[in-house]
Formats: structure tokens, C-alpha cells, sequence
């Protein structure tokens, strides 16, 4: 087997640099992470060959400082630059830098990333290929009286969007005209810090839409291909919570029909690497290309656990140059799955959470796989974003993937931060999510619902008995510390002590 | 002994009683038997209630009133608060004192972030749902807003500051009449 | 989706009985552990719904204890019992005895264990059914004399194996007359305390085998299928260490025939349940029926991998009485599948090893999957089998499978107890492995020239430079608890930790 | 600051010094920056040296002589004996007196496990690779042999009796010339 590259350095941190970093040593690639001074003890700088500091805690003068690691990735003689997702994944002078560098930068050129990342361009682009879009307006608008007026044209309710982003950044749905104004300052300071362009423009809402995306993959001698779709439909705050393939929504002939309009745009557009094209899907299953996202995908595994395919060694292999290893018919789809997305959150008000891992206790056996970045003594700040990990699991049928991922869940264990497990839970017992009709507003509009049917375990009257008896093993110790010897009663557990000192001496 | 816990808003009795084995927990009219082990120096704790078998993670946090605790069972996280009857006699009587505190009332930050834009200044008569300020947290800022109108009496972070949850931010008096 | 069983026991513990755990968690089933007072902490009683304990750490008053079990079994309303492997699972009396009690033993019937538990019997039937079997005596033997004289015509090396049992318990090759009685009487005693059965008998050593073996199921109505190959020919003191499928041996003709000829056997037998029909495979691919194992199989979950079939589910519908789900041609293979054995043994002398695991850190993500029994704390004792875990990989090739397992062990951290992963490291690394051309002799004979490739890390240098900053951290630390305060000159890693408070306070 | 480590059978010497990043070593003509930092409580270290990262878990185990680690690193275990100038000068010493103490040999057991059986017994002459006792370990019997042959002299253990690794079993003397 030929190595793509001999050394690649990983612009980015989290699972997704510790998921690059685990193909690479498969493939005897060595890989050179970067951190920032509040990720020292970080598990991808802990797995990677190389480590470089690249700067203090804010991103700004870390993971989206270019020159810092252009100069990390020269300093330590490597070949190529993966993005990840994030940080400078999408950033087209960032590609072009790398090429100027003399480095391979692992993801499209950034003509391409231009051209995609200007969402109203991208729009155009797509039409000329003959790619549906969602109705709405050509171009960006600055003045405010031409947005009122647009808004007015397209009809309430509109979607305001960032022109230079995607992934949530900068969206703001606006329901009556007078919202429109402070939603339109704030979406564009929000996209003006993530994007660098704080330009935006309007879209009409699709109603009760599905947003159902492509993986593609495209060579550098013209061959592209699409790994079929993934429905990410569960959203709260425009953010996907849990993704699967799947889509219990699109039947075989939409699903045929998304996937040549993907590799369609994929040749016309030349587009190197991996990369998802987006669409929102309504209950008619007439779909319309939403965007394109340029990188690879928080999702990717599930589209990697139905067909086998390790997308990150075929990016690797296509910025090396080679032709694209696989034909559209040898993709085959086998069973289903599904991914949740484990954030520091706080379940009540999906904000993000802070605090210390205290432990780490991660679900495994068949069928599961954990993408993670969690380890026992990690401190989870506000500098990045709050996703800990990913847990997926394949089944043979979608009924058995939720058992599984419900099964799994109840394994995961990271006391000291509050995360998203418990909403996924709450997802996962709800009979639409069950049922698979789903679309992008039911996170939001079942949530109270969804509280509600909080599965009580046995078990307020179990949590009751837990914490009285750590209570009193809490001042059972401190007794045993402060006191003065001979008032002490030992410890609320002392049974199972005795017990297991006995056995010692057996 | 005999204590009150507090879980997800029910007040639940419990009355422990150690035995040959573990211990005797009676809550309302139910006995349990219990043997619990604890894994170490960890929060891991095997539980074992009348035969059923339950791991139980147990996290302390600080608490105003009595003893908090997190208790996280196969995924599942609740709090329960210990009360001891002191503790319940202290806390009736802040209820008595009054928490109001003449008419004041003090917009704390839902989330941890930094504190990006301050919107108002001390002296400002602000409406029910304007904006204030605006916290930052992974990038997507968010708007605090106050739920009644008022007049600011004190601005408690500036620009650049840091926050956790619950931390004060901006307190309001009443409007002159 | 109809429940097999409402609630079942698990008559075993360890890796086996979290693994079961899974399936029925997954199912709806809910679960009964069992444990004796040296597992009172250990994984399946935390994850099962109940724990009975069945008495002391010895296993013949606990795990072997067939009247307690029955007894945890009615005090919890159990419908059935699943043995996994080891302990009573092809213990033909308690199978009986579960019958007679009215539980279903989720197995294959008494009669069927007897036939195939007795070897000598299991090689007669086999031969009327048409299945080669290894050259051999036709009976067992106690007499001195008469070993003597059947040794001599089968001709030295010969086997010496205990009728009643497998797994390796009272096996021993002879090379030599002179050892044929002193390695008999050792044999007895442990297939004695095995099997409760001291009857042994003598079979040809079959030269340069490999030991591959088909996985089947057979439901209560006459329904017999196979799940293919695993090759098990990486193996130490007659103990399998490495597991994969398809075998890098045999062809597909022969594969073919091996499975036809499983099939057949099973539906001769009426066999009920999961079951592996061992085979050795020479050179020239003749094969020769070695044993049945009437219960699932420590390897069964290569199997899975490339099958997407979860056997501990088809185990349970079957026992329940429901026909086979899948039919041969529902059987589809793809890709590779390896495991490992991660043992607690010293990887010099292959003997068990104990300790206490100070923490755990395991390996993830894509193709990796971990069955383990083992958490921070865990107290590794001599009483049960030393496995603690398995690693198994999926790749969509051989190579790919070879690297991802190499990868994922880098991952593995069990620090407080020795393990295997060091020796399936230096197997890994093997020219003859990687080739695929190994037999059951591999291992034992090139264990020495494994060793002395030892790649040896950077890195006698940095365990050098580690080993003296732990010894001063050491120092440091006694210094500041037991000297007069003024002397204290603080940690080792101290920079760092000022570091992370500069950090903190920011 | 020198020290000697013994790693895998070779002594390496390694002199320390700290800087304001961390450490510098000097191993060899080589010199090393490293930059290390422990997890928390946990045996789990990360080591930078110049540039390469190294997850570095590290055991204390109890030595006769020094300070003895065992030292995980991506999966593979280095054992590395830390020996100061004293300690070398009591372990040459203990060589000159002799560690062969007048042709006795000591069997030990390779396997921690339970004794099984004794066959032998205080003043049998025994072979070399004659078999001594068996010692049980999950249900395997093992015996044990010795290597030379002599007069056993004494019996460390009796049937019953669980060992360790390198417990002393049987000591043997010379055989009567």
C-alpha cells in the first residue's frame, strides 16, 4: 500500500483532529497536531506524533491564525494540511495560502471554496447546473430599507443567512416585520466574527422541512461520486443533534434523484476532495439545494458505518492525487445509522455547559463506535465549541439502531458537565422521532413535551436513598479527619469494605 | 434517622437504619434493603435496592441550604438536595424575611459567555424585553433581555468579562411613579 | 418487535455476561446477573437489571454451582438461562436441570451437549455423518499399558485430550514415550477438575495445522445455516490469542465444503442453538472435524463484523422457539474482521498475571469495537480466566484490518496489570502473520525471534528521562508532606501546573 | 543534576536540568527540551520532547535497589530501575558478597497462583528438571522443576498455600559429594 503522505499536520483540535489522526497511523502517515495554550493537555495533542503551540486560548490567535500554522506545518516539515471541520476548513484564503506555502491543503481549491461559501454565488452556480434552490433573493443586502422591502416581496416568515457561513452561524428566522431589523444587526455582527463577511441575505422558509445532505467525493481527473444521504433533521438553535442514513423520510426515487443532481454539480463544479451538499426537502419531497458544505462533516460516520468507506483516507488520497479508489457501484448501502452529538449543554436550555470531567465511562460493544475527545481531568471551557464526542451505532434496520443507541446511551457516563445525552434520550422515546416523520422543527416545538415524558426512573425515591447516603459518608469522613479518634463511625460504606478486606485475606 | 430530600421538586422522606448486611431505607410506606458498594476512590457506586441492580454516579455540589447532589444512573442525571431540619428552619425563615428586597430585581445571565456589549447605562428607563446586553458564548451571542421594565440601579459586568450562569448582570429599580 | 423472553439469568460473568447484557438491553429483555462475593463490584452486576449473589469466589461454589443458579433463577421469575461460555455452558446435567425446572437452558438440549461433549462420541457421530474426523483411538483409555501401546501405533508426536471437555484444559502433545505418562496424569487431574470427567484419549497430531472453525445455527424446527470461517491458529498453551475471518488460508472451495459439511452435521445432530464446529486444516486444505463447542464462541464476535448478524439475538429468538430470521443467502460477508485477546499475563511466560488495573483507557472509533469487562479499580485475582477483554477490528480488506488493529492497540492502557497486547503487538509485526500464513505452531515457535524484534520505542531514552522525573516528583512530593515546610521545592511537573493556573485565571 | 536508569538491561545515564519551559536532558551527546504535564491525579502524563509527543503512563513499583517504573507508552510497557550513586555502591556490594550463598538454589515460582501439591519432601536428593510441586492458576496445573539438581533443604510452602511471582518454593543445597 502506498502512503498518501509521509507527514500531514492537523489544523484543528477535538475528535475530529483525533479522527484524522487515527486514519493517518493506520496508513503510516505521521500527523503533527497544533494546540493552543488551553488544549496542553488535550487528547489529540496526547495521540499525535507531533505537537506545535500555536498560541493562546481564543481561536483567533490560534486555531484561525493562518500564519501560525503555516509556519508549524514548515517548522515541522509537513506535506499536507488537514482542516477538519471548522476553524480554516472552509477558509479559501487559507487554501491558497497552503498552495502558495508549497503544501497540500486536504480539501478543495479555493476557487471552489469561494464559490461555495458565497451562499448567494454558490445559489447561482447551482441553477446554472440545474440544481433546485429555495426561493429567495440574488444577491446581499446592506440597507436596511431594501431588506424590509425584500421581506415584504418573499412574505413572511424569511430566513435571514450569513452570505459567507453555514453550520448556524449567523441565521436568524424572523416571523413578523418587526423583528427584522434587530435580527439583521445581530446575524450580522455573528456572522461578521465566525465568517470575516458580514454580509447576509434572505430566503423563504421552507415549511416543516427536512434537511436531507449527500456526501460526495471528487477526484482530480474529473471522477466524482456521491455515499448516498444523511437525514439531520433533529436541530435545536440551527445546530443538528442527531443525524442518521438512512433518511426515514425520502423514498428510492428521490434518493436516486438528489444523488445525480449531487455528483452533477460536483463535475460541473470540478470540486476537489470530500464535501455535502445540503438540501432542504419538503413533505411533497420536492428538494432544494440549501448549501454546500466544502469539508467534511461532523456526520460523516454514519455515512462511513452503512458502506465501509473511510472517508478521511479518501480525502487523504485524493489531495495526494490519486484517481478516486472507488466506482458509484461499489457504494453499497447496508442496515442503518445514526449519530448522536454528545455537547457540553444544559439539557433545560440547550446552552452550552462548563465544568471539570470528573470520569469517563464510554459505551462499547457491537455495533457502537465513540468518537471522542473526553478523557477523566478535562476541563470544558467556553473558548470552542461544546462538542465532547460522538456516539454511533449501526443496526440492521432502523428499529434496531435506536435500541442500540438508547442501549448504548445508558452507558455514557461523564460526571462534572451537563450534555445533550439527556435530550437525545428524550428524542429517542418520542413517538414521531420513532416513527421517522420528523422535520427540522420538531426538536424545538416537542421539547416541552418531551420533558415532560421524562422517563422517571425507579428511582426519585432511589436518588433520595444515593444521596442520603452520601451525605452521611460526607460527614462520616470528615468526622474520621476532624474529630478527635475515638467518635469515629467510619464510613457509610464500611460494609462493603469489611466485605472486600475479608476476601483480600482469603 | 431521618432525613427530607428534595428531588425534582417532590419532598421525599427517607429513613435509614443500618444492618447486618447494608442498610434499611424506608421511604413513605415502602421498606428496601439496601447494599451498596462504592468503586474505589471514584464516584462510581454499585447499588443493589431489594435485588435490583443500579450504578450510581454520585457528584457533590455546593448548595446554599443542606448537601446537593448529582446522581447520574445509566445516562440519566437528577439532583436531589439534603435537607436536615435546621437547614429547613434557615431556609423558611429567608422565605419569611423576603427575597424581593423592595421592588429590585436582578437579570442574571442564562449561560456562561463573555459579556460582548453593554446596551444600557445606569439611570436608563428600560421596557419589558429590551435588550440590555449581550453575552457571548462559542460564538453565537445572545441577547439578555429583562422580562419587566424598570430603571437600572446597577451594572454589575462590563465588556469583556467574563460570566457563569446565574451571575448578576444588570439590576433594575422600580420606574419613578 | 416481539420480545424472545421477558426477563432471562445470566449464568456467567466477566466480558461474556456484559455482552449478553447488551443484546438485551437492546431487545427489551431484562437481565439477572449473577456473582460470586469476589465480583460483588465487578461491570455485569452494574449493568445487568438484577444481581443475585451465589456465594464464595470458587467457582464450584458460585459460577459452577448449578442448584444455586436455579434458585437465583425462580426467586427472580427468570424464563431462561443463558450460560455464554466456560462454566456450565456445555455442562449437559444443567441443561437437564433447567429442563426439569422449567427454564429455558438458551443452548442446545442435553442430549446434543452429552454427544458432542463426549469427544470420543462426537468423533464417532461425525464420521457416520460423513465428516472427516483426525486419525485417533476410538475410545477413551485408562490404562498405563494401554496408552502405552495406542500411542505407539498412532505414532509419537501424539495428543493426549480429555474426553469430557475442550478450551485447551487437559490437553498435552507428546514427543517422546518417556513423558507419555507423567503428561497423562497431569491431563487427568485437570480435565478431573475441569470437566469433572478424568477420562482421556489419544489422538494423531496432525502436522503444521491450522485451526479453522464454522460458526452455525440450527433452530427447533429442522432450520440449519452457517456464518462462515474463523481462523484461530495464533494460539499459546492451546489457547486461542488471535482470531480472524475469512481465514488468509483456505479457498473458496474449500471454505465451501467446510460449511456444507457443518450444515450437515447440525441438521443430523437436530442441533438447537449456536454452535462451532472446530476443524484442523493441513497444508494441502484436507480438513478433519476436531470437536464441536455447543455454546457461543469467546471469537464469536469476528463473525458479527462481517456478517452484521448479532448471534447473541438469534441465540435468544431461537431458544424461544421461533425459526431461523435468516436464511443462508440472507449470509452476506464483507471485509475483514480480526480479534484480540487481551489477557492479564505476562507476555514472558504466558502465565496469568494479577493486579489491580489502575485506570482505563480504551481504544475507539471507526471499525473498532472493544468487549470488555474491566473498569479503574478492578481487582484482577487468580480465580476466574485471566481474559480481561476483546479488541476487535473491522477493515475492508486483510491489510486494512492488520493496520486498524495495530492502531486501536496503541490506544490501550490497562496500567496495574500485564497483558497479551504485547505479544499480539510482536505478532503483528511478523512477516508470516502478515502474510497470513501461519499455523497453530506460530506462535510457540517464534515467540523468541518475536521478542528479540522488539521495536523498541525512541525510547529506552524517554522511559529513562521519565522514569527520573517520576523519581523526583517522587522525592519532591515526600519532601513537601513529611520535610520542615521551607525546604520545599515543589513538583516536578511544576511548570505545567503553573501554566494551567495562569490559564485558569484568565 | 545526574542520575543513572537501567532500561531493559542498559544503563543510560541522564542529567537534568530545569528551564523556564521545563526540562532539558542530556542523554548520550544528545540534548532534549521536554515540556511535561500530568493529567490530574492519573498515572497519565504527556511529554513534548523536542517536538514529538509521547503519552506517557507511569507506574511506581516497589525495587530493592532504586526506584523502579514501569513506564506505558502507546501501548507498550518499558520497565526503567532509577539508581543513585549510594545505591549503586550497595548493589556492587551485594555482588561481592556473593548472591550465590554457598551453592544453594531457591526455586521460585514463575506464576502466582495455589499450590496444588508438594512432592517432595526435606532431604530428597532431586534431578535436574525433576518436578518439585504444582501450582494452580485459572484452572491450569503447572509444574514446577528445577533446573540443577541437589538435596532439598527446605520447603517454603505447603499444599493450599497461594504465591506470587518469585515466592520462594523449594530451596535446594549441594548435592553430598
Amino acid at each position: 500500500m502506498k502512503k498518501p503522505f509521509e507527514k500531514i499536520l492537523i489544523a484543528n483540535r477535538g475528535e475530529i483532529a483525533i479522527r484524522v489522526i487515527r486514519t493517518c497511523r493506520e496508513l503510516g502517515v505521521r500527523t503533527v497536531a497544533v494546540f493552543s495554550e488551553a488544549d496542553r493537555q488535550a487528547l489529540h495533542v496526547r495521540l499525535a506524533d507531533e505537537a506545535v503551540c500555536i498560541g493562546p486560548p481564543p481561536a483567533a490567535q490560534s486555531y484561525l491564525a493562518s500564519e501560525k500554522i503555516l509556519d508549524a506545518a514548515r517548522a515541522t516539515s509537513s506535506q499536507a494540511i488537514h482542516p477538519g471541520y471548522g476553524f480554516l476548513s472552509e477558509n479559501a484564503g487559507f487554501s491558497r495560502a497552503c498552495r502558495e506555502a508549497g503544501l497540500v491543503f486536504i480539501g478543495p481549491s479555493p476557487e471552489s471554496i469561494e464559490r461555495m461559501g458565497d451562499k448567494v454565488a454558490a445559489r447561482r452556480a447551482m441553477t446554472e447546473a440545474g440544481v433546485p434552490v429555495v426561493p429567495g433573493v440574488q444577491n446581499s443586502i446592506e440597507d436596511d430599507g431594501e431588506l424590509e422591502k425584500a421581506a415584504a416581496q418573499i412574505g413572511f416568515p424569511v430566513m435571514i443567512k450569513a452570505v459567507g457561513g453555514g453550520g448556524g452561524k449567523g441565521i436568524r428566522i424572523v416571523r413578523e416585520p418587526k423583528d427584522l431589523l434587530s435580527a439583521a444587526r445581530l446575524a450580522r455582527s455573528e456572522a461578521g466574527k465566525s465568517f470575516q463577511d458580514s454580509r447576509i441575505y434572505l430566503e423563504k422558509v421552507v415549511e416543516n422541512p427536512h434537511h436531507v445532505e449527500i456526501q460526495v467525493l471528487g477526484d482530480a481527473h474529473g471522477g466524482a461520486i456521491h455515499l448516498g444521504e444523511r437525514e439531520c433533521s433533529v436541530q435545536r438553535r440551527h445546530q443538528k443533534l442527531i443525524e442518521e442514513t438512512p433518511s426515514p423520510l425520502i423514498d428510492e426515487k428521490t434518493r436516486q434523484a438528489m444523488g445525480e443532481a449531487a455528483v452533477r454539480a460536483v463535475q460541473s463544479l470540478g470540486y476537489l476532495g470530500a464535501g455535502t451538499m445540503e438540501f432542504l426537502v419538503n413533505e411533497d419531497l420536492d428538494f432544494f439545494f440549501l448549501e454546500m458544505n466544502t469539508r467534511l462533516q461532523v456526520e460523516h460516520p454514519v455515512t462511513e458505518m452503512v458502506t465501509g468507506v473511510d472517508l478521511v483516507a479518501e480525502q487523504l488520497y485524493i489531495a495526494a492525487g490519486e484517481p478516486l479508489r472507488l466506482k458509484q457501484e461499489d457504494i453499497r448501502f447496508t442496515g442503518h445509522a445514526i449519530e448522536a452529538r454528545i455537547n457540553a449543554e444544559d439539557p433545560d436550555t440547550f446552552l452550552p455547559a462548563t465544568g471539570t470531567i470528573q470520569s469517563v465511562e464510554i459505551p462499547s460493544g457491537p455495533g457502537v463506535r465513540f468518537d471522542g475527545a473526553v478523557y477523566a481531568g478535562m476541563e470544558v471551557g467556553l473558548f470552542y465549541d461544546p462538542m465532547l464526542a460522538k456516539l454511533i451505532v449501526w443496526g440492521a434496520d432502523r428499529p434496531s439502531a435506536l435500541r442500540r443507541l438508547r442501549s448504548a446511551l445508558s452507558e455514557l457516563s461523564l460526571p462534572g458537565v451537563k450534555t445533550s445525552a439527556e435530550t437525545i434520550r428524550l428524542v429517542l422515546e418520542h413517538p414521531r422521532f420513532q416513527s421517522g416523520k420528523y422535520d427540522t422543527h420538531f426538536l424545538e416545538s416537542e421539547i416541552e413535551n418531551l420533558r415532560g415524558s421524562a422517563p422517571v426512573i425507579e428511582s426519585e425515591e432511589l436518588a433520595a436513598i444515593a444521596a442520603v447516603l452520601a451525605d452521611l459518608e460526607k460527614r462520616r469522613s470528615h468526622l474520621k479527619t476532624t474529630g478527635d479518634g475515638g467518635t469515629s463511625t467510619g464510613s457509610a460504606w464500611k460494609i462493603a469494605g469489611r466485605m472486600a478486606q475479608l476476601r483480600r485475606g482469603m | 434517622m431521618k432525613y427530607t430530600v428534595s428531588v425534582r421538586g417532590a419532598e421525599i422522606e427517607v429513613e435509614l437504619s443500618e444492618t447486618d448486611s447494608g442498610w434499611r431505607a424506608r421511604v413513605g410506606d415502602r421498606e428496601l434493603q439496601i447494599d451498596v458498594e462504592r468503586l474505589g476512590r471514584s464516584l462510581q457506586h454499585s447499588f443493589l435496592v431489594d435485588g435490583r441492580s443500579w450504578p450510581v454516579m454520585v457528584e457533590r455540589k455546593e448548595a446554599r441550604r443542606g448537601a446537593k447532589y448529582v446522581l447520574g444512573v445509566r445516562g440519566e442525571r437528577t439532583e436531589a438536595l439534603v435537607v436536615d431540619e435546621r437547614e429547613k428552619a434557615a431556609a423558611a425563615f429567608d422565605a419569611l424575611a423576603g427575597g424581593g428586597q423592595s421592588g429590585e430585581t436582578v437579570v442574571e445571565s442564562v449561560i456562561p459567555g463573555i459579556v460582548n456589549k453593554v446596551m444600557v447605562e445606569v439611570g436608563d428607563t428600560v421596557a419589558p424585553g429590551q435588550p440590555l446586553l449581550i453575552v457571548e458564548a462559542m460564538k453565537m451571542e445572545n441577547e439578555i433581555s429583562c422580562e419587566s421594565g424598570g430603571v437600572v440601579s446597577k451594572i454589575h459586568v462590563e465588556a469583556g468579562v467574563t460570566v457563569n450562569s446565574g451571575d448578576p448582570l444588570v439590576t433594575l429599580g422600580p420606574e419613578p411613579e
